[in-house]
């Protein structure tokens, strides 16, 4: 199984769907350290993404990612507009068409890059950075051992689903959350939780 | 949550049908979401844009006239706004001297406006951003995300807005902005948290008898939470939070805005601000001016912030100077 | 109850401290209650003194200067001032010309008008009264205390004190007031009541999903509760209710004041100030000019009223005409 | 017994204390059909009605009550300063020295005729006006047939406590509580209330 336009978009219309569904989940747990919209962020900007979607004859993959970037930056707002928005497009512009499991990890891996260029967090900032790290890292290591693009796909889910838990215990530095200082402690990042959203959604469309 | 309001979806939307309605000297973009004067100053002059999430009602829609702003971008409830509101903005208010864009320390509104700066540039329009970060309950260091943007903007606004109008060059106005901010400070106390109208209900719960000390105007909790104290007591702890980061000395004049977080009426405001007077006076410090009201604020949070910012001739004679604009007007 | 004040007993006191520390422009008296300009008109002129219950701030105390008021008696929350305040402030503001006193409609206002003036009488000063009695949401018959005085004082007070400044006779002042009095109506809904610092808890209880119709400012009931609906439905109901009672015709103009009550956010007073010029317009009411923002507050009540004013040429140009005050300002 | 001097300085002081005391249930009646405020306008009023007394060489019981109606007028305003304080000017300007019950009642009813001067009320519109006139027509009647002034007093309480109650079903016709309409009947008047309040009170320290 390659990455191929199909495959990119229905991962984009899945990360819709989940997104739509977690929106609650996501909210609160900004709420907590945050100011309470990373859900509705993220629902703004990928409903938007659906209908740029729907007149879209893509090109292949990539310009189904890219496509997904520019309108996430021109409708979003916030820190996880731009964020997300650079880092679909960092993707988009990497992808080769059809991407191997290979190829997929270093353009999963731009997008990382793109993000940590803008926000300039580090890892254990309390950020996207803390899941989305280790799921390139996992993605990378399962893609040059063989595994499919199912499993390289499970593999990044489950280390982003652990990047994002282990943000439990951090105190944040970046984002909204690092004005609470010691008060962060306990609470899991709501954007490292839905980058985690993001990669278990690619996971289960590539099995299912 | 009771709210005035037809769906949490439409607030801004609906807000600024009636911004449009109620402001013909406003022309109101709603699709676009940007707010500029409806005419345009007569001859070329710097434009100052500014924007963050709304909630923050009068900012900034309402500081948008001559003497102040040229253009507003106001983003969703607590979000910045998008890059596209900022480029519109920046194309709409150039008149050829470039332009200003006057950002809050947050995160969010630091990378849209750096996406805007960019798209600006490249259109061609000399850009200036001016940062504020005057909120001293947040720790100011490389390492964070730093200080967060609060009160000081309405200074930063106001007096560059001034500098602009007289037709001082680009440089000139995002620097006297840069030395306002650098000579203000904020603290804030939220009695009650905001109720985010997507959310539905408020960011956080706090016992009928605390309040959070260090609150940021996002719904975002404090540092710390105290129980409640008499009006006295809180403008002491927030005058002193502020004096220990502030270089001020006896005989110092600042100028002083004791801000409503928007819950809050005007009565408890000037209480506030009598005893926020009397503490200056006991340190030695003359407030040479005061804004007392709700202008810059967080929904429905109960609460007050202080921003004092150290007064000179040039600062003050630019406070003083004509503005007219829905929420600050001055012959 | 959660509030930004000393004691519930010296409410009144630590708000004017606060007054006479941001406001330079006015004199406060805090012993006598008396807020007067601080520098007295050049030339002698009617004197305009208006006066009510503390918890409505900015009204009195915020209209007082060059344009509106000469002086404002301020009583106890919610309370009347006592016939002293408006003799003192009589006594300092008269410069010859006469003074009108205005007077929102209940009881207590009445009352203590009534003993004021005819003291000010006994020492010379010759006063008239301005009735206001605008609010529709109370029967108005001989045999009851008629309408309540809500957001058309501020109507009154503006324009007649724009008269006053011109040097306009005293008969032609209280005319004025009184025309304008005539030409307004108001109408006010609660989300939430008031708490008066002295009672320690809301004036009465809503559920989370009720709103109390036709409410007054003085924390009071209103004449019935209803389920909480959007923003469009709600002005919808204000906007016909006071239309039911006003001769109105579809090309009439009117000036629009929408107020809201102490604890409302003005970015969900723009919402419904939106609304309400809709409906206007499907009326083929045409706006000529609008308010929106705290005026006429009932502390921390959450809510809003809307006054409209049938406007004509003169009403306009007075209504336009230049003020300084601390809560309405105009080149 | 007389009303003399020191009979008028323990009956006002006598209110200040029972003012003192129910001062959260008048406000508590305020609250249901008002604006929340009588029971702390008569304490602010009692209160400095004391402190005027403690400087005042008295001519008379009725320089005791002018002195407390100035007083009232000057420091509670609202509807019941100016309608007790003009009651109270009114009984003093009608009180000879020392009065025996019949001139008491008498001039008792001058300051029922200023309260109804002043605020137009008749009675069954749910106001002082409700307490304060069967007060004085059992004062006046008891006096008639010759009770003594603790006989009076007592009657007329009782007839006040009446007459307050009486309040409960009727429908406002003045005063804030006419603003409700409909929703004032059921609640007992706060100015009633204090009027009854006041009569007990000349009961209570005629008979200990
Ligand atoms: N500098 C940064 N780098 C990476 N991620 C960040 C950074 N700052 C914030 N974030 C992420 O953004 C999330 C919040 O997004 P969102 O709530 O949509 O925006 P906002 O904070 O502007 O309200 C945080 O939980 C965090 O994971
Ligand atoms: N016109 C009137 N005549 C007699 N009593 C009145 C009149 N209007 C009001 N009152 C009395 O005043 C009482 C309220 O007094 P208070 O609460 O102190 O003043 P306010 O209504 O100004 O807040 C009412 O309960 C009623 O008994
Ligand atoms: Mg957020
Ligand atoms: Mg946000
Ligand atoms: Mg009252
Ligand atoms: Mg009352």
């Amino acid at each position: 199984m390659d990455f191929d336009t199909p495959l990119a978009e229905a991962w984009v219309r899945a990360i819709a769907a989940a997104v739509e569904k977690e929106q609650g989940r996501l909210t609160e747990l900004d709420s907590a350290i945050g100011d309470g919209d990373h859900g509705s962020n993220l629902q703004r900007g990928f409903a938007a993404v659906l209908t740029a979607l729907d007149g879209l004859q893509p090109a292949g993959p990539g310009a189904v990612l890219t496509k997904t970037g520019t309108t996430l930056i021109s409708k979003v707002g916030g820190a996880s507009g731009p964020l997300y928005g650079k880092a679909f497009r960092a993707i988009g512009a990497a992808l080769p068409e059809p991407a191997g499991p290979a190829a997929l990890a270093e353009a999963l891996a731009a997008g990382l890059d793109a993000i940590r260029a803008l926000g300039k967090a580090e890892p254990g900032d309390k950020t996207i950075v803390d899941a989305y790290t280790p799921a390139v890292a996992a993605f990378r290591t399962a893609a040059a051992t063989g595994a499919t693009l199912p499993e390289a796909a499970a593999a990044a889910a489950d280390a982003a689903d652990q990047g994002a838990h282990a943000t439990i215990p951090l105190r944040a530095r970046k984002g909204r959350a690092s004005y609470l200082g010691e008060r962060s402690i306990g609470h899991q990042d709501p954007g490292a939780t839905s980058t985690a959203l993001i990669f278990r959604t690619l996971a289960d469309i590539t099995t299912s | 949550m009771k709210k005035l309001i037809n769906t949490p979806e439409s607030v801004l939307e609906d807000a600024l049908a009636g911004v449009a309605a109620a402001h013909p000297e406003l022309t109101v973009d709603i699709p676009n979401r940007v707010i500029t004067r409806a005419v345009r100053p007569a001859a070329p002059k710097v434009a100052l844009i500014s924007g963050g999430g709304s909630g923050h009602e009068p900012l900034h829609g309402g500081f948008v006239g001559p003497g102040m702003l040229d253009a507003a971008c106001p983003g969703e409830i607590f979000t910045s706004p998008v890059p596209d509101q900022m480029l519109a903005a920046a194309k709409a208010a150039d008149s050829g001297a470039g332009v200003v864009f006057i950002v809050k320390n947050y995160t969010g509104d630091v990378m849209n406006f750096e996406l805007a700066a960019e798209l600006a540039a490249e259109e061609g329009v000399e850009v200036r951003t001016v940062l504020v970060n005057d909120d001293v309950a947040v720790e100011d260091s490389t390492w964070t995300a730093g200080r967060r943007g609060t009160g000081a903007t309405v200074l930063v606004e106001k007096t560059a807005g001034a500098l602009a109008e007289r037709g001082a060059p680009l440089d000139e106005v995002a620097a006297l902005g840069e030395r306002v901010n650098a000579a203000s400070r904020s603290f804030a106390i939220a009695l009650t948290a905001a109720t985010v109208p997507a959310a539905g209900k408020p960011g956080f719960d706090l016992p009928e008898d605390e309040i959070e000390v260090g609150v940021g105007i996002h719904g975002e909790p404090g540092r710390r939470r105290e129980k409640l104290r008499p009006a006295r007591e809180l403008a002491a702890e927030v005058v002193e939070t502020i004096l220990a980061d502030h270089h001020l000395n006896p005989g110092d004049e600042v100028i002083a805005l004791l801000n409503g977080l928007g819950g809050t009426p005007l009565l408890e405001l000037y209480i506030v601000y009598g005893e926020v007077a009397a503490r200056l006076a006991a340190h030695g410090i003359t407030v040479a001016r005061s804004l007392v009201g709700n202008y810059v604020t967080s929904l429905d949070m109960t609460g007050f912030s202080l921003t004092l910012t150290k007064a000179d001739t040039q600062l003050l004679e630019l406070w003083d100077a004509p503005v007219d604009t829905p929420a600050l007007k001055r012959a």
